[in-house]
């Protein structure tokens, strides 16, 4: 259950943390954590994995969706 | 691999910081700091696909629910690999019905393993025994329980610890020997020769002597 | 003493002999030979005059006879002096009315705590924390617990370890989470191939799968 | 509760001891305990204070009373 499976694709999870980050615009791994459910600990991971994915940017202490991130859900 | 098999070995100590890990999972990379604002249980099991091992993931997922109600995360970790992991995971589901619901670090490289003196050679040089981690939401390390490879551990033991801290720190008092939540709590001693005078007469309290005050929360 | 607030220190682990220690007790001189042929439960305290560990020792002296029953001896051990325990003891049973009938170590030279890793120095410098060591009829030690200052252990989990580790001694069989007298055992889960599909068949037992199967005793 | 007080002389617990000696002649440490009621490890401790005290002496691996011993219960 990470948040990017072998393909380079979002997992459910990862869709699930790239929709809140798109609705809400730049957050708090806790505002993503509380928006979709899912465990902190896990969206922290994810976020690490997405951002290495360039599907995630980090502004400042918080996260926002990349162009990549956006098409990948769209 | 030499390092575990021999002495002298330092292993992690109540209040220290928990070693940091950057570990694979279940659930995908890992690091301790991931889990920075929650409880933590870091539990270690021999090997997937034995028998005791079972009972005991089936029963942490029983309590999962009340510790998740605590904030308190769990986290498995045995020096088997992530597909033997997962395959175990969805057999003990296919054959039982329960769902494992937290992660399981795939310590095939026994760096988490030495980092928490998991690994405990007079009992098995290649598997880790039963340790228990309760690792506080500064990350520091409040309580270890090691059991050995034949005994499984008790999970209302681990809940009543989980709660027992969690009641020190929200009310800055310290739980007797067999306490559960209700019962009554003890109050911290005196430290002075006047404030043991005082403590006598305090109202309130249900005291044996100085030293030893009960109060209800 | 330096020694003991500097990383890193080896910690006694299960499945090895326990340290040796020639101690000056409440009871007289003990030495851990003077056990062999017993079961040993060596446990620490902080401090003398300090409200939970009174309440563990009385709850120890309440199982003391279970403890005997199973051929089971105890030892208390903090870092307070021959007289204070002495005078503990008998605050304890003037107040309470509870004997305290097993030996404390005063462990002033801190020996016997620094070989069996009693003081965490992030918990105390100066105090050992509530640990207990269960340690077998060959002076093995099979099952250790640290418990923070705040929280009192808990009697009737200790009792449990040490009737699953009699029971895995005398039968050859392991217990499974939360197990309790009475409750089936785990047979130990077969090595080979062959021995997984000859489990499966076999008649008495209570399998989930080739590698966790119950049986009564 | 050593078997031998500050002054040197036999306590209640050593005194049972030195009697299960004299009463049983060369005994095991197992065999006083069980003799006494004392436990186990009480006799070995209590023994090797005793024979410290010479009111004990080992023969083999056995315990014995010793003269001064004798004369300490009597």
């Amino acid at each position: 259950m990470p948040c990017i499976n072998p393909e380079g694709k979002p997992t459910e999870t990862g869709k699930k943390v790239l929709q809140a980050l798109r609705d809400n615009g730049l957050c708090s791994a806790e505002k993503v954590a509380e928006t979709t459910g899912v465990a902190l600990f896990r969206v922290r991971s994810g976020l690490r994995d997405m951002i290495e994915a360039e599907l995630v940017e980090m502004v400042a202490d918080k996260y926002d969706i990349t162009e990549k991130g956006i098409k990948l859900i769209e | 691999m030499e390092e575990y098999q021999t002495k002298p070995i330092s292993l992690p100590r109540l209040g220290e910081k928990a070693p940091d890990f950057d570990a694979i999972t279940t659930h995908g990379k890992l690091k301790l700091d991931d889990f920075k604002g929650s409880w933590l249980i870091l539990f270690s099991h021999p090997a997937d696909f034995t028998p005791v091992c079972t009972t005991e993931f089936i029963a942490f997922a029983e309590i999962f629910p009340d510790l998740q109600k605590r904030g308190v995360e769990l986290l498995g970790l045995s020096v088997d690999s992530l597909s033997s992991h997962i395959a175990w995971a969805r057999n003990v589901e296919e054959k039982t019905g329960v769902k494992i619901p937290f992660p399981i670090i795939a310590d095939l490289s026994k760096e988490v393993s030495l980092a928490y003196g998991m690994v405990h050679p007079g009992q098995s040089k290649t598997e880790t025994v039963r340790c228990v981690f309760i690792i506080d939401d500064k990350q520091i390390i409040r309580t270890i329980l090691y059991y050995p490879l034949s005994t499984g551990r008790n999970m209302q033991e681990i809940l009543r610890i989980v709660d027992a801290l969690q009641t020190t720190d929200a009310n800055g008092v310290a739980t007797p020997a067999n306490w559960k939540p209700g019962d009554k709590v003890i109050v911290p001693a005196p430290n002075t020769q006047e404030g043991a005078e005082e403590r006598v007469k305090q109202p309130g309290y249900e005291c044996v002597d100085w030293y030893l005050c009960k109060k209800a929360l």
